[in-house]
């Protein structure tokens, strides 16, 4: 079995679809678009048994050169360990239902087989980052999925504003791979190479710990992180993101592409240790991230939109859990979001047909009646997303890390107040979205029900995020660490300073009854006392607050003005090119000289002779001035 | 002997083809084609099987020509010769393929003009005989005059006439330059010769190697072109006909890269040298200005011209860099970016063939009508934006890795620049294909010929971009050389 | 006061030659132009003159023939164009004749 | 006078009496084809007469003439370009109604003018050739009585060249005078005995300065030329341009060599500012000019700075370009004359850019002969003038003249910007409306000479080394 497999079946298939393009009839597009994935699935599964039962560091296949000049050499070399099979098996499976779904959402969609070319494409791609053993092919995968994406948001073309969110979404993340690439070039400075392995061995050698080149080096693979991941400062293009289609804001903007910045740092993970201050700085931006993200998802009106910035919320968690160093609590988080993310994402879009492509809150309500399955396999995701205690899969990875964001080596009160805030704003901003969509009366009558291809894949995703919870229990209750077993020969474990059951249990109670609130007082909220908090809710300050979080705390009319504006006015402003002035002008200055010279041909015999004269008087003034001064 | 063959070849096949055009236009074009493409396969066939263990110089072909001045005629291919050829036939025949419709008014003249270029640009690219250098470096500014001039669009003379201006006024200070170089070789050895392999190595003293290394960075920089002499481009690149701008973007302003990495490096290091720092930040200031120009161009060719501007810069960045790494990027860059502009423009001329205009105000939407010449204009756009995968990437790459070892500062700028080039390349995606589509056209997507254009950029620019291999092998040697 | 005559004749002729540059620069009527010039022509004639009597060979006075014979012919072409010019522009005014300018 | 004395002179006495003869036969017989031949062959003749004159070299002819190499080769030059002037000359006389037969007559004297010029070394002859050259000049220029324009010019040329030979005179009278020598060798001797230069000596070669630069056209001394070119007669106006301004080239290399002019800075001086000032004025005036003959006599203003370059650089190169350029320069012109001459119809002279609008789609043969010439004017590849300019600047940076060598590229950008201005009218694509059909057949014997200029022309430019040799050994005795 080879592992370059897995991404080059989506590979494949992409291709087929695009070369096929109208001349594929939609039966044959589904079975490439959905079966390819299912095969990479397969595919991926078995490398992963045969990885486990083999029990080596990793199975790297190394699938022939790419560049090779004056010392620098890299190839198209997939790596699969544990880390690398978590994501896979993630990806494919998770890519394979969200297909399935897609398959029965898009079905009128007459660019049919463009979409799922992207999809496939996208899924190849992200597949070849995460299996990536050099940083450059990790790199590859890194933009390739960032045009999918781009591709995909924009993929009603025929909306200017889908193309600008498109490219809002493109640039931003350039930006941070701007700086992914700086770090590239830093890295292969000292290191003389781009495959992980070495970088990550030699690394302890040539650095030691604080050091400020390791530390600039981690800062900036963190900003190509928080780009890809959409957290501060580069968090503004994900809610945007939005306006694709909704198996592509499950798949990209919610599952996998976004959390490809967690996968960057848990892979680096070396340097980051290597360096305390870039570690203490992911911390912080995931604290601070969470914490804004939770409240803007309280204010959206949009219902794709809050769940949006719930994600940034959530990947907010995993990179504080990076930066305590939590590395597997982050990657468990990863997985659980995976799941529970892309149920509801798929959920939602399910409701939106529904309701005929309705995403307004205020338009929906009273559904519990009308969409019993999708009801509860709503009802389970947010479940899962407000971390409800016992039952999901949410709780056990979320409580991990707000636990680990206070013991933990690298945690702190600060980073455990956040992590808690957190999570009663998650509890409130999910269950306000459930209570809006199910509960009150009807306001948009439901004119078309999923049909199966949709509501499968909802039902095993639902499945999955109330179970996936059970590989990893903490030891208050259970102690199973299967998950961390698991993932201990690529991230080490996490080491816990104050280690007492009792902080523990308060945590976790804390954290529980936290959520629990949030769900209270968005039923209070929402279902029994509308009236009463809609007044209060339109009081003018609270009012312009709101408006504050769900503009996202108008960080894009600061970058902006600060930003846009400048480049594109200066642009504008010189689209003539002042340096061409330069030289029109000259042009024009031996024009005048011409008009000067050309008045003296005045044809007059007099003036003709005076210049004979003039020129006689200069040569002889020149002479006497040479002579006798 | 062969090296003379290709120049005669396309030389005789512009006469001929002048000659038949008068009676058939088709002949005339098949004429071009056929002597390009043959062209092409000699060029591949030495690629193939070089004779090997010749050491860096395949083939070399001299004869005296003016003994009384030691100017020769001396011909010599090395890898980089080699590679600059390759794109040349092929860019070359492509542009006749995509005049095929394009130009019907003295069609006969037209090829002739055409091929009267190629024939200058390979001279340039073999020669190893400064006068000869120069000698070519003249003769394709008046057949490119006459394809701007005759066959442009609506402010042809302007901007033939500045295209011409410009390039003459670097040419000359780089005949002052040779001169220099000739006597003061001449002064320390009593040999008076203008053979590039005598010139290399000759002591001089360094305020005079300088001046003479300026007098060539000028005439190449122009052609670069590098800020500020760049407003040639512009104008040049808009007004020429699509085969006049594939050849411009595509040939003529590799002829000044070429031109520093085996004239102003070799034969001026330490001069090179101390002007490096300077040179690197006009190449930077290149990419960044560049970039924000054709941000703010509405019109499809214009904006295009501005990104070569833009992407030259890397040329220059890495050019003067001075490691390897740099160099082949250097390289690459030429060939790719050869091969991704000159696919923009190709797919400009088809849009300008449909539509009637080059202002992307009055484009957008045509995804619906063009969805071929759609994705073909996203290849390419990626490929402009740096996208892994495909060719510029591995060359911008492997520029900015090189430069980084030789300046931090100046290499974050130029990273910069990938995020202008971004912005700019999505701006015509936006603008021309995507969108809502007011006007209701009806036009035909690419056409067979068209779509043999296209499939064939593509697969060039797919295979530079997945294994550049071959194309970093090849120009190796040249570069240890110019490295040492 | 006594300057050395070859010096006072060269004075002269310098004297002469300026005189006949004024009055060229002065008119415009084109007859007095073409005496004005045979005014400068004979003022070099009278320096060579002067310079052969100074160095006392003939070879300045061979010259002057030279320049009167040449004077003469330059003459009678100069006043056929002059009559022909006449002809056409009724007037003798140079400024006339400049139809060709720029 | 010895036999040897007739041989080396052949050239000189063949055209003298060929001159005799013709005035008798106008005088016996007016016949414009004959007289024509007739001036043929004694050109012809006059070019096999230079042919023994070769054995006896050096020979003098103390004090007033002396035949080398150097005043051979240009005695030959001046000759075929005469011969070529003549060529053209017929159709375009035979269009217009005025008696023919003198202008031959005429032509002969001037050429005889010119070639006294290049063999005297001494001040007569030297006088003698310039007024032979100049008196047959006003005649030839004002031939055409039926113009008006012509009388002006002629009026014109006359009075200035007057004037600027009473100043050359007066030079030489100062200079004579002080020295006591007309012979330039003499003079030189004299010069390198007093061991500096006197103000009276100094002041003679100024005025003697003010003589040459007005035939030669440089600044300030240029502004007749655009009348005159635009006033004469085409073939005269090729005459002027080239013949006239190369005999009194050579003489002013053969004076500046006798005397020593490199060991004296300011004569130095002087000639730069000149050379410059020429270039700038020549081609600004030129600039957006729209009567080709007006842009063809500031560009020769041009060029004349261009050559002056070479003449300043005081190395042996220089000397040996001078010659180059000056080769290349009389077929440039001639050439380009020569097209104007074709075109020209009976009416009136083809002379405004406007005539020559679209040329290569109407005379696509005229046409890119024009383009040669110009670009050769501009120094373009594949033609003499490039091999002229690179001549050219090779001496100027062997001579380190960095200054001038800057002003040249400098002012071969601004008049490349005109030659190719024109280039651009003649390849202007005619718009649809007007018609291009009917053109009228051109004279077969201009296009023939056209044919022989541009094969001359581009043989140069692509294989220049014979020429070389023949002017190295020709620039031999100056050093």
């Amino acid at each position: 079995m080879f592992p370059a497999l897995i991404p080059l079946i989506p590979f494949v298939s992409a291709l087929l679809l695009m070369l096929g393009w109208k001349r594929l009839s939609r039966i044959a597009v589904t079975v490439i678009g959905c079966g390819s994935i299912g095969l990479s699935a397969f595919v991926a599964v078995l490398i992963a048994i045969q990885f486990a039962a083999g029990g080596e560091q990793a199975i790297v296949q190394h699938a022939g050169n790419w560049v090779e000049a004056g010392g620098f050499k890299t190839g198209f070399d997939l790596r699969m360990d544990a880390l690398s099979v978590v994501f896979v098996g993630v990806i494919t499976i998770v890519g394979f239902l969200i297909h399935v779904y897609a398959s029965g959402y898009m079905h009128e969609e007459p660019d049919y087989a463009r979409f799922f070319a992207c999809m496939n494409l996208f899924v190849g791609a992200m597949l070849t980052l995460v299996m990536a053993d050099n940083l450059l092919l990790l790199y590859f995968g890194w933009e390739g999925v960032g045009l999918c994406s781009y591709l995909l948001i924009g993929f009603w073309y025929k909306d200017p504003a889908n193309n600008y969110a498109a490219r809002k979404a493109f640039i931003v993340t350039r930006v941070g791979d701007t700086a992914m690439a700086i770090a590239l070039f830093m890295l292969f400075q000292f290191t003389g190479t781009l495959r992980i392995p070495e970088i990550l061995q030699s690394s302890t050698h040539i650095w030691s710990k604080g050091d400020p080149v390791i530390t600039w080096i981690a800062l900036l693979l963190l900003g190509g992180a928080v780009g890809k991941s959409a957290q501060l400062p580069l968090q503004t293009w994900l809610p945007d993101a939005m306006a694709g289609p909704t198996p592509v804001s499950a798949l990209i903007h919610a599952a996998t592409m976004v959390t490809a910045g967690v996968y960057l740092i848990a892979r680096t993970h070396t340097l980051f240790e290597l360096a305390p201050d870039a570690q203490i700085t992911t911390a912080v931006i995931g604290a601070i991230t969470l914490v804004l993200a939770g409240f803007s998802a309280l204010v959206q009106t949009d219902i794709k939109r809050v769940l949006a910035y719930s994600t940034v919320s959530q990947i907010g968690y995993m990179f504080l859990a990076l930066g305590c160093g939590a590395w597997s609590a982050a990657v468990f988080h990863f997985v659980t979001h995976a799941f529970f993310k892309a149920l509801l994402f798929m959920a939602a879009g399910a409701v939106i047909v529904a309701l005929h492509h309705e995403q307004d809150l205020f338009k929906m309500g009273g559904l519990k009646k009308q969409l019993k399955g999708i009801y509860w396999v709503f009802l389970v995701g947010c479940a899962s997303l407000a971390a409800i205690p016992f039952v999901t899969a949410g709780f056990y990875s979320k409580d991990q890390i707000i636990w680990l964001s206070l013991s933990a080596a690298g945690g702190h009160t600060a980073f455990w107040l956040a992590a808690l805030l957190g999570a009663l704003l998650t509890g409130m901003y999910t269950f306000r979205l459930f209570f809006l969509v199910f509960y009150g009366d009807l306001k948009t009558h439901v004119h078309h029900r999923p049909g199966n291809s949709m509501m499968i894949p909802l039902y095993i995703l639902a499945l999955l995020s109330t179970i996936a919870g059970f590989i990893e229990l903490p030891h208050t209750l259970g102690h199973v660490t299967l998950f961390s077993n698991w993932l201990l020969p690529v991230l080490p474990a996490v080491s816990v300073l104050h280690d007492s059951v009792a902080m523990e249990w308060t945590s976790q109670a804390l954290s529980a009854v936290l959520a629990l609130s949030g769900i209270g007082v968005a039923y209070a909220w929402v279902v029994w006392r509308p009236k009463g908090m809609s007044d209060f809710l339109e009081m003018p300050a609270l009012l312009w607050l709101r408006g504050f979080w769900s503009r996202g705390w108008d960080f894009d009319k600061l970058y902006n003005i600060l930003l846009v504006y400048p480049f594109v006015y200066l642009s504008r402003m010189n689209k003539k090119d002042l340096i061409d002035k330069l030289y029109t002008s000259l042009a024009a200055l031996m024009q005048w000289c011409h008009n000067v010279l050309a008045r003296t041909q005045s044809g007059l015999l007099r003036w003709y002779i005076l210049g004979v004269v003039l020129g006689a008087v200069a040569i002889l003034s020149v002479l006497i001035w040479r002579i006798y001064i | 002997m062969i090296l003379l063959v290709l120049i005669l070849i396309l030389f005789f096949a512009a006469l001929l083809s002048w000659i038949v055009g008068v009676k058939s236009h088709a002949g005339s074009r098949w004429i071009a084609l056929c002597s390009l493409l043959l062209n092409l396969g000699i060029v591949t066939g030495v690629w193939v099987n070089h004779p090997a263990g010749t050491g860096r110089w395949w083939y070399q072909y001299r004869v005296d020509w003016v003994p009384h001045f030691g100017i020769s005629l001396h011909l010599a291919m090395d890898g980089l010769s080699m590679l600059m050829l390759a794109l040349t036939f092929f860019l070359g025949a492509l542009s006749v393929l995509i005049s095929w419709k394009e130009i019907n008014s003295r069609v006969g003249f037209f090829h002739f003009n055409l091929l009267f270029v190629l024939c200058g640009i390979t001279g340039v690219f073999l020669t190893m005989d400064l006068f000869l250098f120069y000698f070519f470096w003249e003769m394709m500014l008046i057949p490119m005059y006459f394809l701007i001039g005759i066959w442009g669009h609506e402010h042809r003379e302007y901007a033939a006439n500045k295209f011409f201006l410009f390039t003459q006024a670097g040419g000359l200070l780089m005949l002052l330059a040779i001169l220099g170089l000739y006597f003061v070789h001449a002064a320390n050895t009593n040999v008076y010769t203008f053979d590039y392999f005598d010139l290399l190595n000759t002591p001089m003293d360094p305020a005079m190697a300088r001046w003479l290394m300026l007098g060539f960075l000028v005439a190449f920089l122009v052609k670069l072109p590098a800020v500020p002499f760049h407003t040639w481009l512009p104008d040049a690149h808009t007004e020429a006909p699509t085969a006049g701008s594939v050849v411009l973007a595509g040939l003529l302003l590799k002829t000044g890269a070429y031109g520093i990495l085996r004239f102003v490096l070799p034969l001026f290091p330490a001069a090179a040298a101390d002007i490096a720092p300077v040179a690197m930040l006009l190449g930077v200031i290149g990419i960044l200005y560049g970039g924000m120009l054709a941000y703010a161009q509405t019109d499809f060719k214009r904006l295009i011209a501005y990104t070569s501007v833009s992407h030259m810069g890397f040329v220059l960045l890495g050019a003067f860099a001075f490691n390897e790494i740099a160099y082949q990027g250097v390289v690459m860059q030429m060939i790719t970016h050869g091969i991704s502009t000159g696919a923009l423009f190709i797919i400009a001329g088809a849009l300008y063939e449909r539509i009637h205009t080059r202002n992307i105000r009055q484009m957008g939407g045509l995804w619906l009508r063009l969805p071929m010449m759609g994705s073909a204009a996203m290849i390419f756009v990626m490929a402009s934006l740096g996208l892994p995968g495909l060719g510029n990437f591995v060359a911008e790459f492997l520029v900015l890795l090189g430069s980084w070892q030789a300046n931090h500062l100046l290499t974050v700028l130029a990273t910069i620049g990938l995020v202008v080039a971004t912005a700019y390349s999505l701006r015509i995606m936006q603008k021309v294909f995507f969108g809502p589509c007011d006007r209701q056209y009806n036009m035909p997507d690419l056409s067979g010929r068209e779509l043999v254009i296209i499939i064939a950029l593509v697969i060039v620019i797919c295979w530079l971009g997945f294994h550049p291999q071959p194309v970093l092998n090849t120009s190796q040697q040249n570069i240890d050389y110019v490295v040492r | 006061m006594n300057v050395h005559p070859t010096t006072a004749g060269m004075l002269l002729a310098g004297v002469l030659f300026v005189l006949g540059l004024i009055s060229i620069l002065v008119r415009r009527d084109i007859i007095f132009m073409l005496l004005s010039v045979e005014v400068m022509l004979n003022a070099a004639g009278l320096a060579f003159v002067v310079a052969s009597s100074h160095w006392g060979t003939a070879d300045g006075q061979v010259m002057f023939i030279f320049i009167l014979a040449m004077a003469a012919a330059e003459v009678s072409v100069g006043l056929a164009l002059i009559l022909q010019l006449y002809h056409q522009l009724k007037t003798l005014d140079s400024d006339e004749a400049a139809k060709m300018n720029g | 006078m010895s036999f040897v004395d007739f041989l080396s002179l052949g050239p000189l006495i063949t055209l003298s009496a060929a001159g005799v003869a013709t005035m008798l036969m106008v005088a016996a017989w007016r016949n414009h084809r004959i007289i024509y031949s007739c001036t043929l062959i004694a050109f012809i003749m006059a070019m096999m007469a230079v042919i023994p004159a070769i054995k006896y070299i050096p020979h003098t002819y103390p004090p007033l003439l002396v035949i080398d190499e150097f005043s051979l080769f240009n005695t030959g030059l001046i000759l075929v370009a005469g011969f070529i002037i003549l060529l053209l000359s017929f159709n375009y006389f035979e269009e217009r109604e005025e008696r023919k037969e003198e202008y031959y007559i005429l032509l002969i004297l001037a050429t005889i003018g010119a070639l006294v010029l290049v063999v005297s070394r001494h001040f007569m002859a030297l006088f003698l050739g310039l007024e032979i050259l100049s008196i047959s000049l006003y005649g030839l220029i004002a031939y055409l009585r039926a113009r008006e324009r012509s009388d002006e010019a002629g009026i014109k040329y006359l009075m200035l060249a007057a004037l600027s030979s009473a100043f050359l005179l007066f030079g030489m009278a100062l200079v004579y005078a002080f020295t006591g020598h007309m012979d330039f060798p003499g003079i030189g001797a004299a010069l390198r005995q007093a061991g500096y230069l006197p103000v009276s000596v100094m002041a003679g070669f100024g005025l003697m300065l003010i003589g040459v630069g007005f035939k030669l056209g440089i600044v300030p001394f240029h502004m007749w030329a655009p009348d005159i070119y635009e006033g004469a007669p085409l073939p005269v106006a090729a005459f002027i341009a080239t013949i006239s301004k190369g005999a009194i080239l050579v003489l002013l290399i053969r004076f500046y060599q006798d005397i020593h002019g490199n060991d004296y800075p300011m004569l130095w001086w002087m000639v730069a500012i000149i050379a410059v000032a020429s270039m700038f004025a020549g081609n600004w005036l030129a600039l957006t000019q729209q009567n080709i003959k007006r842009i063809l006599a500031y560009s020769s203003i041009a060029h004349m700075g261009y050559i002056l370059v070479a003449f300043l650089s005081g190395v042996q190169t220089g000397l040996e370009a001078l010659a180059f350029y000056l080769v290349a320069y009389f077929i440039t012109s001639i050439g380009a004359f020569g097209v104007v001459i074709v075109m020209s119809s009976s009416l009136q002279d083809a002379e405004t850019i406007a005539d020559y609008k679209g040329l290569f789609w109407r005379y696509p043969w005229v046409a890119t002969v024009f383009t040669a010439m110009l670009l050769s004017l501009a120094g373009i590849p594949l033609t003499a003038g490039f091999i002229g300019k690179f001549y050219v600047v090779m001496a100027g940076v062997n001579g380190h003249q960095w200054f001038l060598l800057f002003m040249l590229v400098i002012n071969s950008v601004i008049g490349l910007y005109y030659y190719i201005r024109l280039v651009a009218v003649m390849f202007a694509v005619p718009a649809n409306g007007e018609q291009t059909t009917v053109v009228p057949a051109l004279p077969i014997a201009g296009n023939i000479t056209l044919v022989i200029l541009t094969i001359l022309l581009i043989g140069l430019g692509v294989y220049p080394t014979a020429m070389m040799q023949l002017i190295q050994q020709m620039m031999r005795i100056l050093v």
